[in-house]
């Protein structure tokens, strides 16, 4: 299951308590990917709506993915407003071996920006600005345009 | 009546309409100044389930979601 | 500088450390990787040598190449012996944007496994038994054999 | 005299040689059985840089490295 955060990520924790929960189980290599909020542009702060029925679709078929490799996928995302310099992503991957870490992780994380059913606003002066020109339409997008 | 949902930025209530195909729902929604801007650019699940045809049919009861363009993380 | 441990490395300050340093300087990703001791083939330890100045050399030499890109990095590594389940080796790079994190990472880990000056031991029965079979020679190995 | 070392897993004490060039120090490496079976995998590093000529001259007091195949994480 996804872990959803009201706003930020405590990131110490979270990483602690990934690490903890699985060293003991024999895995090699232990991958994480951070993703806070880059003060830019004059946000104060992102803000993401998700949803989440599709969210833990998705995040299943990663994981099943990695499970024929003998790897374990973990994944956290906020929902609401995340202030700059404060983190909204992370997730980790266990793996036996490194080379299924590294590479999983990169696909992981680049499906996830083109493919998790999350929307990304930034916020300046307190209001909420949908970040268009940076999101990606998902695999099938147009179809009822068609015809 | 299908229910369908506007995910996101969107920002529109559910609305209840009769389509008993995905192509007839797209004619309904393309009629909607409002909804018709984003069908380019959106994807469409049905109960939760991505669909990628037109011919998919719908039942009373079922809910369709439209998905614009993410940016997680 | 990479920070060398006697004995395990204690992971969960390491990355609360290494996230709390950094993540007000602005850059969007952090990645991560971890390596931990797997129980096979009946050791109860790993152990390690490090030839220092070599090693600092050759991190210096990544630092840089990171810096170019926007990017930091940062390393620890254990010596001596690093029981099962507990971990010899993190680094954690800091990027604004996400593709230079993931590249580096995968780049930066694997020639770590083939330049780092770091010598590993299976140990057994107390016994300190090099691995050989697992071990790389160096760039430029086989000079003094010519001739 | 140039100081010989030799690291991780050798597992010999460094020794002191005559030797002007690489070569020269290569041909006195040879003739020891111990370190004899190490020369085809370790690198080279004279005063902590690596080097991969024969032709470097050796200064006395110059310190040379034998790295053999290595191994982190």
């Amino acid at each position: 299951m996804v872990l959803v955060y009201d706003g930020p990520i405590d990131v110490e924790s979270l990483l602690s308590r990934w690490y903890t929960a699985e060293h003991n189980s024999n895995y090699g290599a232990m991958v994480t990917f951070v993703g806070t909020v880059r003060e830019e542009n004059g946000i104060e702060a992102l803000s993401f709506d998700i949803y989440r029925p599709l969210l833990e679709k998705w995040f299943k078929g990663w994981k099943d993915r990695l499970e024929k490799e003998g790897a374990l996928l973990a994944m956290a995302h906020s929902e609401g407003d995340v202030p700059v310099h404060t983190s909204s992503f992370a997730c980790a991957i266990f793996s036996p071996k490194r080379r299924v870490a590294l590479e999983m992780l990169d696909a992981f994380v680049e499906d996830f920006k083109a493919n998790a059913p999350i929307w990304k606003y930034d916020v300046i002066d307190g209001k909420r600005i949908y970040a268009a020109e940076r999101s990606t339409p998902m695999a099938g997008s147009g179809l009822l345009a068609k015809g | 009546m299908v229910k369908v949902e506007f995910l996101g930025p969107i920002g529109k209530s559910p609305i209840e309409v009769e389509a008993s195909t995905l192509a007839e729902l797209a004619e309904i929604l393309k009629k909607d100044p409002e909804v018709a801007v984003w069908l380019e650019q959106s994807a469409v699940a049905v109960n939760d389930r991505m669909v990628e045809s037109l011919e998919v049919k719908l039942d009373s009861g079922d809910r369709v979601s439209l998905l614009p363009p993410v940016c997680g993380g």
